[in-house]
C-alpha cells in the first residue's frame, strides 16, 4: 500500500481565534481563521501551537478540521500547556508551526474501513473520515472514551455517514470497555485508520497484522521540537521501512531497527513496520 | 559611534561569529529541520548533535517529559558513529550561512581523540565542541566532566588532534564547577560552553515507573536558567578564555543575564521547541537594547555584573 | 482494610508523625503566622527557621527573586541567636497541634554540637534537623555539607548531644550525593532531608547588578523538582534510614513522585507561598489516592518506582 | 504620630470576578465580588492573589478600593504572575488572603497632606486619599508615571476633590521628571503619605526628614510568604522603631538596626524609622 510523499513544508503562521467551543469540561474547540494552514493540510497532519504566555514547548495538535480559511485545533486540558491554550478566546491571537508531518494515505481503494479513535485521538481522525467518505467508502468508526462527557463530537461522525460504534470504561456510554473489544468483536474492515494512545494503538496492530488488514496508526509521543531536530519522539521501526531513517540499524528481538521520529517520518505509520 | 548599528560578532578562540547565538547541540538537528521557520543566516552557528565512535541505537522511549519550566531528555546520544556521519551526513551542511561546529562524545580518551580529529580533518566543520558532560548515558560519558583530571586528560587529548576552536562543554552536575573549568583551560580549550543539562527525574504515579525509558535525564529550559547564570558568573572569574552561556535562554532578558555575568556568546537550545522564531528576536532585540544604551559593540556588556560587588555584599552577608 | 480509612502517620526515628508533611525550615515561621489560613492539626510537623549559636541579622536586601517556576532566596539564616531564642522564642511552640522540629545551622563542629544540644534539651522540640546544606551563607554553611567527611563530623557531634531523632539535610549542590548520605547514616543520622535548594543567580540587566542582595542564592520550587526526586531516587538506594522528599512539591502528584522515588516523608516549603491551603488538600488527597488503590498505608507506596527497573534500561541505553 | 494597632487578620476568601476594566495596555482593574474582605480592608493594606493557574507564588496587590460587598485591584502586568491574573474575566474565581499588614493611619490631625504615588504606587493610596477626604484635609496628590497612558485613574481622584500634580518621565502628560521634584517645589505640607519605587520613597523620607514633616511610606518589597514567615522581604528599621521585631539589633552604620517584615511590621512604615 503506498504513503503519501515524505516530509512536509510547514511554515509559522500567526492566526487569529475565530470560534471557541467548550465540547465538555476540559475539552476545547478552537476554529483559527488561518488562510494558508487550511490550504496546505492533508489528513492526520498535526501544527505545533506556540505557547500564548510565551512560557514552556510549543504543543503537538492535531489539525482536526479545515473549510474555506479556517482551521481548527480540539484538545484535551491535561497539563500547563493545553491550560495555556485553554485561555484562548475569540479575537485572540495564537501562532503555530504547520502543516507538519506524514498523515494518512485515505487514496487507497478499500471499500470498507475501519477508523479506530482513542480519547484526544478523535482530534487526527475526522479529516480522514472525510476524505474516506467523500470517495464512497463504508467508513464504522470505532471510538472510545473513559466516560461519557469525553465521546466529543459524534454527531458530527453520524451525520457526515460513519457507522459509529461507541465504548467507555465505564459503561456511561456504549459499550463498556475497551475500543480495541469492539474492533475485534466486528466483522473485519479492509484497512484501519487509527490514533489514539499507544495501548491501544498497539493493539489495534496486533489485530490488524494477525488478520492481515493494513493499517495506518497515527502515534502521540512526546514531542520535544516537533520538526525532526532532537531525536526525542522516536519509535522502533523495523530497518527495511520506507520511512526508516538513514542510520545504521541495530538488532533488537531478533530484527533489525532503526529509531524513526514520529514528528518527522510519522506521526503515522504503518502497522507492520512498527517494532515497539 | 552612537550612531553606527552595534556589533554583534564575537570570537571563540579562532572562531569569529557574526551573531553571538550559537544553536544547542541536539536541539537544531543539522539546522534543516529548522530553515523553514528561521533564518540561518541571522545565527551565529549551529553545534551538531554530538557523535560517537559507534553508531548508538540511543535511550529506549520515552526520552523526553516536560516539567515546570523545563524539560527532562534522555536521548543517549543516538547517532550513526563517525564513519557514517562522514560519509552520509557531513554534506548536508556544506553552504549553510552559519558556522557549524562539530559535538563529540565518548567513553574513552581514544574515542574524544579519534572522532576529534576526524570532524576536524573536514572543512565543513569549524569548530569543535567537547560533550564531557552528557548525563544521559549511564554515567561514562558524564564521569569525565565530573572529574577536573579526566577533563584535563580529555581535552589535552582532543586538543592535540586539531587547531581549529576546541570548546569544552561543561556539566553542572559537580560541586565545584570552577575547579573543572581551570583544568579545562590550562589543558588548552578555547572556549567553555557552561552548561550542560541538570541531573534529573519524573516518576509516573499512575503506573509507577520513571516516566523515562532511560530513568534519569537531563533538565534544561528556564527552570535551570538560575543554575546556568551562577555557573558562568563563578567560571568567568575563575578563567581567562571566553564562555558560551546556555540554560534556559528564551527572551533577550535571558540572553542579557548570561552576558553580564560573563558569557561572550550564548547558546540557545530548547528555547527552539517553543518557538523557532527565538534566535532571532533574541538578536534583534540584543542589537536595540545595546543602541538604546549607546553601546558600540556586545562585548561591552560582557562580565559587567561582576565587578567587586560579592565581597562587600557577603562581607554584610556575615553579620549578626 | 478496603473500607478503612488509610494510615498517613510515619516514623523518622522515634519521632512519629500523624501526616507525612512536615512544613519546610524558613518557610513556615513558627507556624502562628500561617496559622490563621491553615490547619496546623492536619500537617505532621514543622521545621523551625535554622538557629546559629550568635544571633544573625541576615544577608542585604533584596534577599528574594521569582524565577521560572521557582524563586531564588538568600535570607543569610536571619535568627536572633540560640540564647535568646530560647528565652523570647520557643514558648510560642508549646501547644501545637503538630510536631516541632528545631534546625541547627553553624561555622563550625561546636556550632552545631552547642546548639543541638541547647534544644534538644527542650521539650518543646521533638526533633533535630542540621542543615549542613544552606547555600546562602558565604559558602562556609554549605561546606559541611559538600564534604562527606566533615558532614560525617558534624553528624556526629550532634548526634553525641541528643537521643531525640536526628535529621540530616542534604545539599544537591555536590558530584555525588549518595557518598554524603551514606556518610550521615554512618555517623547516626535517623533521616535525611533530601534536598536543600539548588545554587543559583538572577541578574537585573536594566541595573546590570545581581538581583540578590547576597549575589547568590538558592532556588527552591517546581523549578528543581526533577533534581530533587533522582536525589531522593538515589539516596534511597543508598541508605537504609528514611528520607524526608522536598523541592518543588505542590501538588499530590508532586507528593507520589517523592514517595514511589523512596521518600518516607514530604516537606513542603515554597508552596506555602502559593496556596496555604495546600498541605492540608494534599493530606486528604494522598488519602484518596490511596483508597483509589485498595492500599491501607503510605508506607505501601515508598519506593515502588524503583524495583530493577534501572538496569534493564541502562543495558538498553548503552546500545548501538 | 500614633499608628493603628500592629497585626491584621487576614483569612482565604475565595471571590468572583465581577467586573474588568482594562486602564491602559497592561493595566488592569479588577472589581471582586467579596463581602468580608471589603467589610476588614483599611488603607493601604494589601493581599495575596493566588495564582489562578496555581504555578507560582501568590502576588501581593494593594486592596485599591472597596465598596459594599466588592474590593479591587489594580495591577500593571510585570512578569508571570500579574500575566495570569490578566487573564481572568468576569464570573471567574480568584482566591485571595488579605486583608494583610498594617495600612496607613489616616486618623491624624493634618489639615494639608501630600500623597506621592509612583507607578502602581498609585493602587494603595486611594483609599487612603478617600479617607483623608472625608475627614476634611485638603489632599495634593503627586503623582508620577514613565510616560501618559501609564497615568492611571487620575480622573477619580481629581472627582473626589484631590489637587493633582502629575509628572512623567518623558513629559507627555503633567510636568516632565521625577514626582519628588515636584513635591520639593510645591510648598510643604503637614503630613506624607507615599507609595512607590523603593528609589522614589527614599527621596520622600529623606525630603520628610528634612523639612521634619511625618511621613508614612508603603513599600513594595519582593514577597515570598506574604504572612511573616520567610524573612524574605524585609527592611532595615531603627531598634527603637515601635514596630521592629523582637530580635536582638546590630550596629549598621553607626545606628542600632533590626530586618523588620514589609509584609508583616509594614508595608506602611514611618520615614524616620526606616534605616535603608
Ligand atoms: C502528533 C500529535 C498530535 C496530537 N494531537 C492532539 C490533539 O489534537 N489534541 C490533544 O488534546 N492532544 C494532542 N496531542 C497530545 C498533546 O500534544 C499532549 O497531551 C501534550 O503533552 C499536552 O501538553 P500539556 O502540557 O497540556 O500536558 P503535559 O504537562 O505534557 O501532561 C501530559 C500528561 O502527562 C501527565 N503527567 C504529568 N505528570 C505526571 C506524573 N508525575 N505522573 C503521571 N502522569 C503525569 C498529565 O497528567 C498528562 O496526562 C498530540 C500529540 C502528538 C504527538
Ligand atoms: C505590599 C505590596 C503591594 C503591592 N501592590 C501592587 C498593586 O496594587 N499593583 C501592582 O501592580 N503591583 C503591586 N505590587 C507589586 C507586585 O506584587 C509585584 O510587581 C510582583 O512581582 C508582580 O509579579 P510578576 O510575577 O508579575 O512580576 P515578576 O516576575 O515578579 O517581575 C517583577 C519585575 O522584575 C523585573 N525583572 C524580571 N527579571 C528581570 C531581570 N533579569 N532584570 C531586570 N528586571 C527583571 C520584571 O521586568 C518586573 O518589572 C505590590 C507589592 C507589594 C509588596
Ligand atoms: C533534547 C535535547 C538533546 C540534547 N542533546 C545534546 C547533545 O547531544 N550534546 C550536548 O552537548 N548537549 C545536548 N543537549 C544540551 C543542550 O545543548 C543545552 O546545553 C542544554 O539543553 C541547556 O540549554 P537550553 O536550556 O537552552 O536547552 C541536549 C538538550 C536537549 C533538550
Ligand atoms: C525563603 C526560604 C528560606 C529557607 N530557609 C531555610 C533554612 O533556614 N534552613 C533550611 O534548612 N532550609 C531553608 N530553606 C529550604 C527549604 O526548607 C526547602 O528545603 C527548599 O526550599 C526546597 O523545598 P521547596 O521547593 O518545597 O521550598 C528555605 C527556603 C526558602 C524558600
Ligand atoms: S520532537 Fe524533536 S525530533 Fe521529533
Ligand atoms: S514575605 Fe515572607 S516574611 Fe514577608
Amino acid at each position: 500500500m503506498g504513503m503519501m510523499a515524505l516530509d512536509s513544508h510547514g511554515r509559522v503562521h500567526t492566526t487569529t481565534v475565530h470560534a471557541r467551543i467548550d465540547l465538555a469540561t476540559g475539552v476545547t474547540l478552537l476554529t483559527l481563521e488561518a488562510p494558508e494552514l487550511a490550504a496546505s493540510v492533508r489528513p492526520g497532519q498535526y501544527l505545533m501551537a506556540i505557547p500564548p504566555s510565551g512560557e514552556s514547548a510549543a504543543t503537538a495538535l492535531a489539525v482536526y478540521d479545515v473549510s474555506g480559511k479556517h482551521a481548527s485545533i480540539l484538545f484535551f486540558v491535561t497539563g500547563k500547556r493545553t491550560r495555556d491554550l485553554a485561555t484562548l478566546t475569540p479575537g485572540a491571537l495564537l501562532d503555530v508551526v504547520g502543516p507538519l508531518g506524514n498523515g494518512f494515505d485515505c487514496a487507497g481503494g478499500e471499500r470498507d474501513v475501519a477508523i479506530v479513535a482513542g480519547g484526544v485521538g478523535i482530534a487526527s481522525v475526522w479529516l480522514c473520515a472525510r476524505a474516506l467518505l467523500a470517495r464512497g467508502a463504508r467508513v464504522r468508526l470505532f471510538y472510545g472514551a473513559r466516560t461519557a462527557d469525553l465521546l466529543v463530537e459524534t454527531q458530527r461522525f453520524a451525520d457526515a455517514g460513519c457507522e459509529l460504534v461507541l465504548t467507555t470504561d465505564d459503561g456511561t456510554r456504549g459499550e463498556r470497555g475497551l475500543v480495541t473489544a469492539a474492533l475485534r468483536a466486528a466483522a473485519p474492515p479492509e484497512a484501519i485508520f487509527a490514533c489514539g494512545p499507544s495501548p491501544m494503538l498497539r493493539s489495534v496492530g496486533e489485530i490488524a497484522n494477525e488478520l492481515a488488514i493494513p493499517a495506518q496508526l497515527s502515534l502521540e509521543e512526546t514531542f520535544g521540537c516537533g520538526v525532526g531536530g532532537c531525536w526525542g519522539c522516536v519509535v522502533p521501526l523495523t530497518a527495511s521501512s520506507v520511512r526508516a531513517p538513514g542510520f545504521p540499524p541495530a538488532q533488537r528481538g531478533g530484527s533489525d531497527v532503526v529509531y524513526a521520529r514520529v514528528c518527522k517520518e510519522g506521526p503515522v505509520f504503518l502497522a507492520d513496520e512498527l517494532r515497539w | 559611534m552612537v550612531n553606527a548599528t552595534p556589533d554583534l560578532s564575537v570570537k571563540l578562540g579562532k572562531l569569529r561569529l557574526a551573531y553571538p547565538t550559537l544553536m544547542g547541540s541536539g536541539c537544531y538537528g543539522s539546522g534543516e529541520e529548522f530553515a523553514p521557520f528561521a533564518d540561518l543566516s541571522k545565527i551565529g552557528g549551529i553545534v551538531l548533535k554530538s557523535v560517537t565512535r559507534l553508531p548508538r541505537l540511543g535511550n529506549p522511549t520515552p526520552r523526553l517529559v516536560h516539567t515546570p519550566a523545563g524539560m527532562l531528555n534522555a536521548i543517549g546520544l543516538q547517532n550513526p558513529g563517525i564513519e557514517w556521519y562522514l560519509e552520509r551526513e557531513l554534506h548536508k551542511y556544506r553552504g549553510r550561512p552559519c558556522k557549524i561546529i562539530g559535538s563529540v562524545a565518548g567513553f574513552s580518551l581514544d574515542d574524544y581523540s579519534y572522532v576529534s580529529q576526524r570532524l576536524a580533518e573536514r572543512d565543513e566543520i569549524e569548530a569543535i565542541e567537547l560533550n564531557v558532560s552528557c548525563p544521559n548515558v549511564a554515567s561514562e560519558g558524564e564521569t569525565f566532566g565530573c572529574d577536573p583530571d579526566l577533563t584535563e586528560r580529555v581535552v589535552a587529548a582532543a586538543r592535540a588532534t586539531t587547531d581549529k576552536t576546541l570548546i569544552v562543554k561543561l556539566s553542572p552536575n559537580v560541586t565545584d564547577i570552577t575547579a573543572v573549568a581551570r583544568q579545562a583551560e590550562r589543558a588548552g580549550a578555547d572556549a567553555l560552553a557552561v552548561v550542560n543539562t541538570v541531573r534529573g527525574m519524573a516518576i509516573d504515579v499512575d503506573r509507577w515507573r520513571p516516566r523515562l525509558g532511560n530513568v534519569t535525564g537531563g533538565l534544561s529550559g528556564p527552570a535551570i536558567r538560575p543554575i546556568a547564570v551562577l555557573a558562568v558568573y563563578e567560571v568567568a572569574q575563575a578563567v581567562g578564555i571566553p564562555i558560551v552561556g546556555q540554560g534556559g535562554i528564551e527572551t533577550v532578558t535571558d540572553a542579557l543575564e548570561f552576558f553580564l555575568a560573563g558569557a561572550t556568546a550564548i547558546s540557545i537550545g530548547t528555547a527552539n521547541f517553543t518557538d523557532p522564531r527565538i534566535p532571532e528576536r533574541i538578536a534583534a532585540e540584543l542589537r536595540s537594547y545595546l543602541t538604546r544604551r549607546n553601546l558600540s559593540s556586545i562585548s561591552e556588556i560582557v562580565g559587567q555584573a561582576n565587578a567587586g560587588i560579592t565581597s562587600a555584599h557577603q562581607y554584610e552577608g556575615d553579620e549578626g
